[in-house]
C-alpha cells in the first residue's frame, strides 16, 4: 500500500493554524444554522480565526450525486471556490461531510486528471480565478480531535450522565486515505464525547448510513429510506441513546426530520434529538444554548437540556 | 426469450460507462461480495446488488441494469468503496450508469424532483434555500436570533458566476431536457435474491 | 432367422397421434424376424404428469406393466416411445435398487417384482439384437441422397445411469441405422437437446423457443429432414413447426419422420404403408426427389 | 530441522540455531494437520528425537545471529545467547535460513472487530483454543460455542488494506479447523466464508469435501463485510454471492484466516548473508534455484513464502541436498 | 408493530427438514454440490428460470423451502434430465423438483404456471378413468378448462384431416387395477 489509510492528528496537523477558511455549508447554514454558529464559536474559543467569503457558493456536490447535473459544472464550481481560498493562502475547513467529501473527491479528480483541471480552469479564467490544488481540505472534526486536550480543559459544563450515540457519516470515512480513523470501526467521536464528560453508546447500527441518501428520501422514501432509518434509530433507542451527534448537517436532516414520520408509520416512539458534534462541544464549553439554534430541530432538545440543568 | 449470448454483448461497455475515467480499476473486482454485504440498500431490497451490477458492466451486458429500478436505489453511502479490497469507487460508477440510463430516457422521474432544487440553487448560489417567503423568514429568524447574518452572505458576484457556470457547462440545458412525461418505464430486473417467505 | 419374441409396450400415443409409428415399427420388425408381443391390457406410463405430481403413482403404473410382462413369461420389453422408455426403465431401476420400495409395490399391485424384464427402446433392439449387419442386409432400396438429422431428444439416453444406452451427449445408434439404410446423416449440435415436448400443449412459448433451437441447428447442419424415435418429439416438432417459423420468421419446412418409417422405405414398403403421408410437414416431395417414392 | 537432520545424515556437521527455547516453530502451536488429521507434535518429537541423538548436530536454542561476515568459502557468524548475553563466533561453509512466517496484524480490519470483540480471533489463536478444548474433557460443554464463523482471505487478496497475494494455506487450515470444531461439538453450527477454496494438493480436495459433506460445515461464498455485536453474540454480515443475496448469521466466535507475512527479522537476517528479499520481506530465490538465495545461502519453509508442513519438509530436504552437493564439490 | 420491510436472511433461522428428507428418501446429498454451475449452463430451459438449477440446490442448502415451492422454475422444468446427467456429483435435481411439486400439491400451493399444473392434473385424472391417455379427450378437457377453444384449433383440424386424431383410443379393460394404484399410492394427494 503506497498511501497511508489512517493518520494520527498530530501527523496531520503538526502545527495548529491561526487562521482557517471556513467553507459555508448550505444545509449547515440554512437548515441548521446552529451548526455554523457552533463551529464559529468553538473555533474562536480555541483561538483559531475563521474566515468566510461571500463569493463562495454551494459546493454543488449534492446536485451531482442525485444526477441533477454532470461532473463538468461541479468540477468548475469546486475549482472556483477553492481558488478563492488559495488567493487567501489558507486551508479549507468544512463542517459538512458532504462539502468535505465532494471537495476532496472532485479536487482529487482534477489533481489526477490534468484534462479536467484544464477544463475547470479554462471555465473560471474569465473571472481571473485559477485553481492549483494548493489548499488542503479538512473537516473541522479533525481539528476538534487534534485539539481534544485543549477542548477538555475548556469544558466548563461537563455533560455528565448524558448518553450520546455518535454518527460518523459516510462521506468522511469513505475517503479511504489520510483520515483520522479506520472506516471499518471508527472511535474518535466517542473519544471526544468522553472528553466532554458524556457517555458514548456503541449502538449496534452506529455505522449505518444516515439515509439522507442523496435524495433517495424524495424518490424511494417508502421502499428504502424509512425502513433504513427505522433500523438505525431503533437500534440507537434500544441501546439507550439520549442524543445523537453528527458531523454533517445533511445527516442531521435525515435523522432528525424523519423521526415523526417513522413514529407514524411504525407506531414506534422515536424522540432522539440529533445535533452536530460542534454544537455538543460548544455546549460543553459553555456557549449558551440560545446561541446554538436548537429551535431549528424537529425533535426538541428540552429533555437533554433539562438533564444538563439548562 | 432467447438465451443471453456473450457474443451479443458489448465488449466496450465498461469504457462507455466510465466515460469520465473516474473508475479505472473495475477489472480488479474479485466478485467477493463485500460491497453487497455492507450495502444498506441491498439489505432492504436484495435485488439491488453492487457486485451483480459490476459483473454485468464488465461482461458487457446492459440488458439488466439500464432499464432497472435498482440503479436508482443506491444511497451513495460509499460503504462499498470503504470496504472494497481493491478500492473500486462504486458510487462513481453508479453516477455514470445513471447518466446512461437518463440518456436512454430511463429513470427521469428520479431526477425531476431535484430539477427544482437545481434551478433554485442556480439562482441562490445555495442549495436547499426555501423558495417560499415564509420558509426564508423562519431561517432568517433563527439565524438572526443566534447572532448570524439573517441570510448567509452570498455575493451577487458569486450568484452570477454560479449561474454562468451552470449555463456554460450545459447543465441548464441538461435540466431543461429532463421532462417527466418522456420517462420510460423501469422494472426490478435483478432476479437474484428474491427469496420469499423465509 | 429364428424369430425372437419381445414384449411390446406401444404407449398411448401409438394408438392415437402416432399410429404410423406403431404400424411402421411392426412391419419393419416382422421383416427383421422380431415378433412384437403387445403387453396385455397395458396402462399408460404416467408420462411427465404422474412423476411430476405423485412419484408413487408413477412407480405403480409402470410396475403394473412390468408385472404383466412377467406374467407373459417374456424377459424383455421394448417400447418405441422415449418417454415411456425412460419412465419404465426408471421404475425398474428403482424397484431393483430399493428392497422396501419393491416390497411395498408388490403388496400394492399383488404381483411379484423380484425378477424384472429388461427394458429397452426399439432402437436398442435394432442395434443390439439384430445388429447393423442384419439391418443392412435387409435393405432392398438404399436411401441414397437423403441428408438426415438423427434427433434423439432428452429421455432416450438420459440419465446415463438409468438409460444405459448410447452416449448421452453424442448418441450415434440412430445415425448408424440410417447409414446402414444407405442414407447420409449430418453431424449436428442438438441431437440430445430437449424440444420441450412435455409442454407441447400447456406452455407453447417454451416449445417454440426450444423446438426452434433444434430446428435451427438441423437447418444449419444442412439436413433435409429430422428423424426421431419418440412420438412426443415428432408431434412437437411437426405440429409446432409453423408456429416456430412464424416466431423466428424462418422457413424450415423440415419433415420430421420416425426412424422406423425410413427403415420401412429402405426395406421396400410403400410410403403409404409407412404412413409417411400422415405427417403435417410432408416428407413425400423429399422422397420423390430422392427417387424413393 | 529437516535440513540440519539431512545434512547430518549425509555425514556433515550442522549447527541448528533457534531463537525460541524449543524447536518446531509455528508447528508447535498447531493442534492438528491437514490432509490427514495428524498431530504435529508427533512429527516434531520424531525429528527432535533424531536430531538430539545425532552426534553431528549441535542445537543452540535461545540463540540469535547478530552478524555475519562472508569469507572465501562460507561465513563467520556471530551468535548471541538470549539466556545469558554470551557472544561467540562460528565458522560455517553454508547457511540455511528457516525463520518461518507469522500472521498479519488484522486489527486494521475494523469491520471484523479483531481486538474489539473478544469472540474474534486469528486462526493461530484458534489453534490454541482447539488444543485447550481437546485437552479439557468435561467442562468444555460449558464454553462450547453455538456457532462459529471462519473467514478466509483476511489480509490476503486485498490490495487495499492487506496483501495482493494469496496466502496459499488458509483454505486448507480453515477447513481443518472447521472440521475439528464439528468433531468436538457436533451440534455447533460452523460457517466458512470463502471466495474460492484452493485445494490443490494430494488429498486436499477430498479433505475439504469431507469437511463439507461428512462433517457438515456450511460453506458460504462471499467475503463478510461486517461483524457486529448482537445481544452478547456476534452477527456476521455478508453476501451469499452464489445466490446474490445479503445474509446474516449470529455466531459466538469469528475466526480470521489472517494473511501469512514474513517475520520482520527475516529481511535483517537475509541481509547479513547477502540474500535478497522481495517487496514483502520474503526471501527471494535465485534463477532456477528454488531454495537458494545467494552463494552458499539456502532457505526453507515459511521465510520464503507461505507453505504447509509437507512443503516445508520438502524444501528443508532440498536445501540440505544443495548444501551436501556444495560440500562434495568443496572436497 | 414489526417492520414491514424485507429483513436480511438469517442463516441460522433458515433450517428446513427438506435437506434431510431428500437424503433419507432418495439419498440425494446437496452438500456434494461443487457449485460449478454445469447444470445451469446446459439447462434446456434455464434461461427462463427464476432460479437456475444451481441456485435451486443452493436454496435447498439454505433450507428456503417455501421459495422453492413457489418458484416458477418448479413448473417450467422439463425434466429433461440434462442437469442430472451432467452433474459431476450426480445430484438428482429433477427428482428434487418432482418431490417439491408433490409437496406443493399436498400443501395446496397453487402452481406458478396454472396451465402446466392443470394439464398434469387432467392427465393423471384421465389415466385414473381409463388407464390410458387419449390425446383427443385430454386436449378437449384441457381446452374446456382453460377456455382457449380456438388455440391450436387449426392444428387440430390438420391433424384430424391427416387421420392422426383417434377419438376412441381403447382403455384398459381391468382399469380397477389402475384405480387401486391411485387409492393406495395417493390418499394424501387426493384433491
Amino acid at each position: 500500500m503506497s498511501r497511508q489509510r489512517v493518520v494520527n492528528p498530530e501527523e496531520k496537523f503538526p502545527t495548529v493554524p491561526g487562521t482557517v477558511f471556513l467553507f459555508r455549508s448550505c444545509t449547515g447554514s440554512l437548515e441548521y444554522p446552529g451548526t455554523e454558529n457552533a463551529v464559529k464559536e468553538t473555533l474562536a474559543s480555541l483561538g483559531i480565526q475563521a474566515l468566510m467569503d461571500p463569493d463562495q457558493t454551494c459546493c454543488s456536490g449534492y446536485l451531482l450525486t442525485c444526477s441533477a447535473h454532470k461532473p463538468e459544472v461541479s468540477l468548475a464550481i469546486t475549482a472556483r471556490n477553492l481558488s478563492l481560498v488559495e488567493k487567501k493562502d489558507l486551508d479549507t475547513y468544512t463542517f459538512c461531510n458532504g462539502c468535505y467529501g465532494y471537495l476532496s473527491e472532485l479536487s482529487h479528480i482534477m489533481m489526477h486528471n490534468p484534462a479536467y483541471l484544464q477544463m475547470a480552469n479554462d471555465l473560471i479564467a474569465r473571472w481571473g480565478y485559477r485553481y492549483e490544488g494548493k489548499t488542503r481540505i479538512y473537516h473541522v472534526q479533525e481539528m476538534w480531535y487534534r485539539l481534544r486536550e485543549t477542548i477538555g480543559e475548556k469544558v466548563v459544563r461537563p455533560l455528565s450522565g448524558l448518553k450520546v450515540g455518535v454518527h460518523y457519516g459516510c462521506h468522511y470515512l469513505a475517503k479511504q486515505y489520510g483520515i483520522l480513523d479506520d472506516g471499518g470501526y471508527p472511535t474518535f467521536h466517542e473519544e471526544i464525547v468522553e472528553i466532554l464528560g458524556a457517555t458514548p453508546v456503541f449502538y449496534k447500527e452506529r455505522q449505518l448510513c444516515c439515509g439522507y441518501a442523496v435524495g433517495r428520501g424524495f424518490t424511494h422514501r417508502e421502499e428504502t429510506v424509512q425502513p433504513h432509518l427505522f433500523k438505525k434509530l431503533t437500534s440507537a433507542r434500544d441501546a439507550g441513546v439520549e442524543l445523537i451527534t453528527t458531523v454533517c448537517p445533511g445527516c442531521n436532516v435525515a435523522l432528525d426530520r424523519e423521526q415523526p414520520h417513522l413514529g407514524k408509520r411504525y407506531g414506534a416512539d422515536l424522540k432522539i434529538p440529533v445535533i452536530d458534534l460542534s454544537q455538543l462541544i460548544a455546549l460543553a464549553m459553555g456557549v449558551p444554548p440560545q446561541k446554538l439554534g436548537f429551535e431549528a430541530n424537529t425533535i426538541p432538545l428540552d429533555v437533554v437540556l433539562k438533564k444538563l440543568g439548562l | 426469450m432467447p438465451r443471453e449470448r456473450y457474443r451479443d454483448r458489448d465488449e466496450n461497455l465498461y469504457a462507455t460507462v466510465d466515460a469520465y475515467h473516474l473508475v479505472e480499476n473495475l477489472e480488479h473486482c474479485l466478485q467477493c461480495g463485500k460491497c453487497a454485504g455492507i450495502c444498506p440498500v441491498a439489505s432492504l431490497s436484495p435485488s439491488y446488488n453492487p457486485r451483480q451490477i459490476i459483473s454485468d458492466v464488465l461482461s458487457g451486458s446492459t440488458s439488466r441494469w439500464l432499464k432497472s429500478e435498482e440503479i436508482w436505489r443506491c444511497f451513495w453511502c460509499a460503504g462499498c468503496y470503504t470496504l472494497c479490497p481493491v478500492d473500486i469507487h462504486f458510487p462513481l460508477l453508479m453516477m455514470q450508469l445513471r447518466y446512461l440510463a437518463v440518456a436512454s430516457l430511463h429513470g427521469l422521474k428520479y431526477i425531476v424532483p431535484f430539477k427544482r432544487f437545481a434551478l433554485r440553487a442556480r439562482e441562490d448560489g445555495l442549495t436547499f434555500a426555501p423558495g417560499s417567503a415564509k420558509g426564508r423568514e423562519r431561517i432568517m429568524g433563527i439565524r438572526g436570533g443566534i447572532g448570524l447574518t439573517p441570510w448567509p452572505e452570498v455575493s451577487e458576484k458569486a450568484r452570477e458566476e454560479y449561474r454562468a457556470l451552470f449555463d456554460m457547462t450545459g447543465s441548464t440545458e441538461y435540466l431543461d431536457r429532463i421532462r417527466e412525461e418522456e420517462d420510460r418505464p423501469l422494472e426490478l430486473t435483478y432476479l437474484e435474491g428474491r427469496i420469499t417467505g423465509v | 432367422m429364428t424369430p425372437m419374441d419381445i414384449a411390446y409396450y406401444p404407449g398411448c400415443s401409438l394408438h392415437g397421434i402416432a399410429r404410423e409409428y406403431g404400424r411402421s415399427a411392426a412391419l419393419v420388425c416382422r421383416r427383421l424376424g422380431i415378433r412384437l408381443v403387445e403387453v396385455e391390457d397395458w396402462n399408460c406410463c404416467g408420462a411427465t404428469a404422474a412423476h411430476s405430481l405423485d412419484r408413487e403413482l408413477a412407480l405403480g403404473l409402470n410396475a403394473r406393466n412390468l408385472s404383466i410382462v412377467n406374467r407373459m413369461n417374456l424377459d424383455r420389453v421394448t417400447t418405441p416411445c422415449a418417454g415411456c422408455f425412460s419412465r419404465m426403465k426408471g421404475c425398474s431401476h428403482e424397484l431393483s435398487n430399493s428392497k422396501e420400495m419393491r416390497e411395498g409395490m408388490e403388496k400394492r399391485i399383488g404381483a411379484p417384482l423380484a425378477k424384472l424384464p429388461e427394458v429397452s427402446h426399439l432402437l436398442q433392439v435394432m442395434t443390439e439384437s439384430v445388429g447393423l449387419k442384419g439391418l443392412a442386409d435387409a435393405v432392398v432400396r438404399p436411401l441414397k441422397g437423403l441428408r438426415l438429422a438423427a434427433y434423439y431428444g432428452c429421455l432416450l439416453t438420459r440419465p446415463r445411469a438409468i438409460a444405459r444406452f448410447d452416449d448421452p451427449e453424442q448418441p450415434t445408434s440412430m445415425d448408424h441405422i440410417l447409414r446402414a439404410m444407405g442414407a447420409d446423416t449430418v453431424r449436428w449440435s442438438h441431437k440430445a437437446e430437449c424440444c420441450g415436448g412435455a409442454f407441447a400443449a400447456s406452455q407453447t412459448d417454451i416449445v417454440v423457443d426450444l423446438g426452434g433451437q433444434v430446428l435451427e441447428a438441423a437447418r444449419q447442419a444442412g439436413a433435409d429432414a429430422l428423424v426421431v424415435a419418440c412420438p412426443m418429439c415428432q408431434v412437437n416438432l411437426d405440429t409446432r413447426q409453423q408456429a416456430i417459423e412464424e416466431a423466428r420468421s424462418v422457413r424450415y419446412n423440415l419433415p420430421v419422420t420416425y426412424f422406423t418409417q425410413l427403415m420401412g422405405m429402405a426395406y421396400g414398403f410403400s410410403s403409404r404403408q409407412m404412413g409417411l403421408d400422415r405427417m403435417l410437414i410432408s416428407p413425400l416431395p423429399l422422397l420423390r426427389r430422392a427417387g424413393l417414392d | 530441522m529437516e535440513a540440519a537432520l539431512r545434512i547430518a545424515q549425509a555425514g556433515f556437521h550442522a549447527v541448528l540455531v533457534e531463537k525460541e527455547p524449543e524447536l518446531g516453530g509455528t508447528l508447535r502451536d498447531l493442534h492438528s494437520s491437514f490432509p490427514r488429521w495428524e498431530n504435529p507434535r508427533e512429527l516434531i518429537d520424531h525429528r527432535v528425537g533424531l536430531l538430539t541423538k545425532s552426534r553431528r548436530v549441535t542445537i543452540r536454542t535461545q540463540t540469535a545471529v547478530t552478524s555475519s561476515a562472508r569469507q572465501k568459502k562460507g561465513f563467520r557468524v556471530s551468535l548471541k545467547s538470549l539466556r545469558n548475553e554470551n557472544e561467540d563466533e562460528l565458522d560455517v561453509d553454508a547457511v540455511v535460513l528457516t525463520t518461518g512466517f507469522e500472521l498479519m496484524d488484522v486489527s486494521v480490519y475494523g469491520e471484523y472487530g479483531y481486538g474489539i470483540y473478544p469472540g474474534v480471533m486469528t486462526s493461530l489463536e484458534f489453534e490454541g483454543q482447539l488444543k485447550k478444548w481437546a485437552q479439557s474433557t468435561r467442562e468444555i460443554a460449558a464454553d462450547a460455542p453455538r456457532g462459529v464463523a471462519l473467514i478466509q482471505c483476511v489480509g490476503s487478496r486485498d490490495r487495499s488494506k492487506g496483501n495482493p497475494y494469496c496466502s496459499k494455506i488458509c483454505c486448507m487450515y480453515t477447513a481443518k479447523q472447521a472440521g475439528l470444531v464439528k468433531d468436538l461439538f457436533p451440534d455447533t453450527r460452523v460457517y466458512v466464508f470463502y471466495m474460492d477454496y484452493r485445494a490443490s494438493g494430494k488429498e486436499y480436495e477430498e479433505f475439504v469435501r469431507q469437511v463439507i459433506e461428512e462433517k457438515h460445515v456450511r460453506y458460504i461464498r462471499g467475503r463478510p463485510a461486517k461483524v457486529l455485536p448482537e445481544d452478547g453474540r456476534l452477527l456476521v454480515r455478508a453476501e451469499d454471492t452464489l445466490m446474490g443475496i445479503p445474509v446474516e448469521v449470529a455466531v459466538d466466535m469469528v475466526i480470521l484466516a489472517s494473511a501469512i507475512v514474513p517475520r520482520p527479522g527475516t529481511r535483517l537476517l537475509a541481509g547479513m548473508f547477502g540474500a535478497r528479499t522481495d517487496e514483502y520481506g520474503f526471501i527471494e530465490s535465485e534463477l532456477h534455484e528454488p531454495v537458494r538465495s545467494a552463494d552458499r545461502v539456502f532457505f526453507a519453509g515459511g521465510c520464503g513464502f507461505a507453505i504447509e508442513t509437507t512443503g516445508a519438509l520438502n524444501q528443508g530436504a532440498s536445501a540440505a541436498a544443495g548444501v551436501i552437493a556444495l560440500f562434495n564439490e568443496d572436497r | 408493530m414489526g417492520p414491514d420491510f424485507h429483513t436480511t436472511i438469517r442463516l441460522e433461522r433458515l433450517e428446513s427438514p427438506l435437506k434431510r428428507e431428500l437424503k433419507d428418501l432418495f439419498g440425494i446429498d446437496v452438500d456434494t454440490c461443487l457449485e460449478c454451475g454445469k447444470c445451469s449452463g446446459g439447462c434446456s430451459n434455464g434461461h427462463v428460470f427464476d432460479y437456475t438449477p444451481r441456485k435451486i440446490v443452493q436454496l435447498v442448502k439454505l433450507g428456503a423451502e417455501e421459495t422453492l415451492m413457489k418458484m416458477d422454475a418448479l413448473w417450467i422444468c422439463l425434466s429433461c434430465q440434462l442437469c442430472l446427467d451432467r452433474c459431476p456429483s450426480g445430484i438428482d435435481i429433477p427428482r428434487i423438483l418432482d418431490y417439491l411439486r408433490g409437496k406443493a400439491r399436498m400443501k395446496r400451493i397453487p402452481a406458478r404456471r396454472p396451465a402446466i399444473g392443470l394439464f398434469h392434473e387432467l392427465m393423471i385424472e384421465q389415466i385414473r378413468k381409463t388407464g390410458r391417455v387419449s390425446e383427443v379427450g385430454l386436449m378437449l378437457r384441457f381446452k374446456a378448462a382453460t377456455g382457449e377453444y380456438m388455440k391450436d384449433a387449426g392444428i387440430g383440424v390438420k391433424l384430424f384431416l391427416k387421420g392422426k386424431l383417434n377419438p376412441f383410443s381403447p382403455s384398459v379393460k381391468n382399469v380397477e387395477e389402475v384405480r387401486r394404484l391411485y387409492d393406495s399410492a395417493s390418499k394424501r394427494t387426493k384433491t
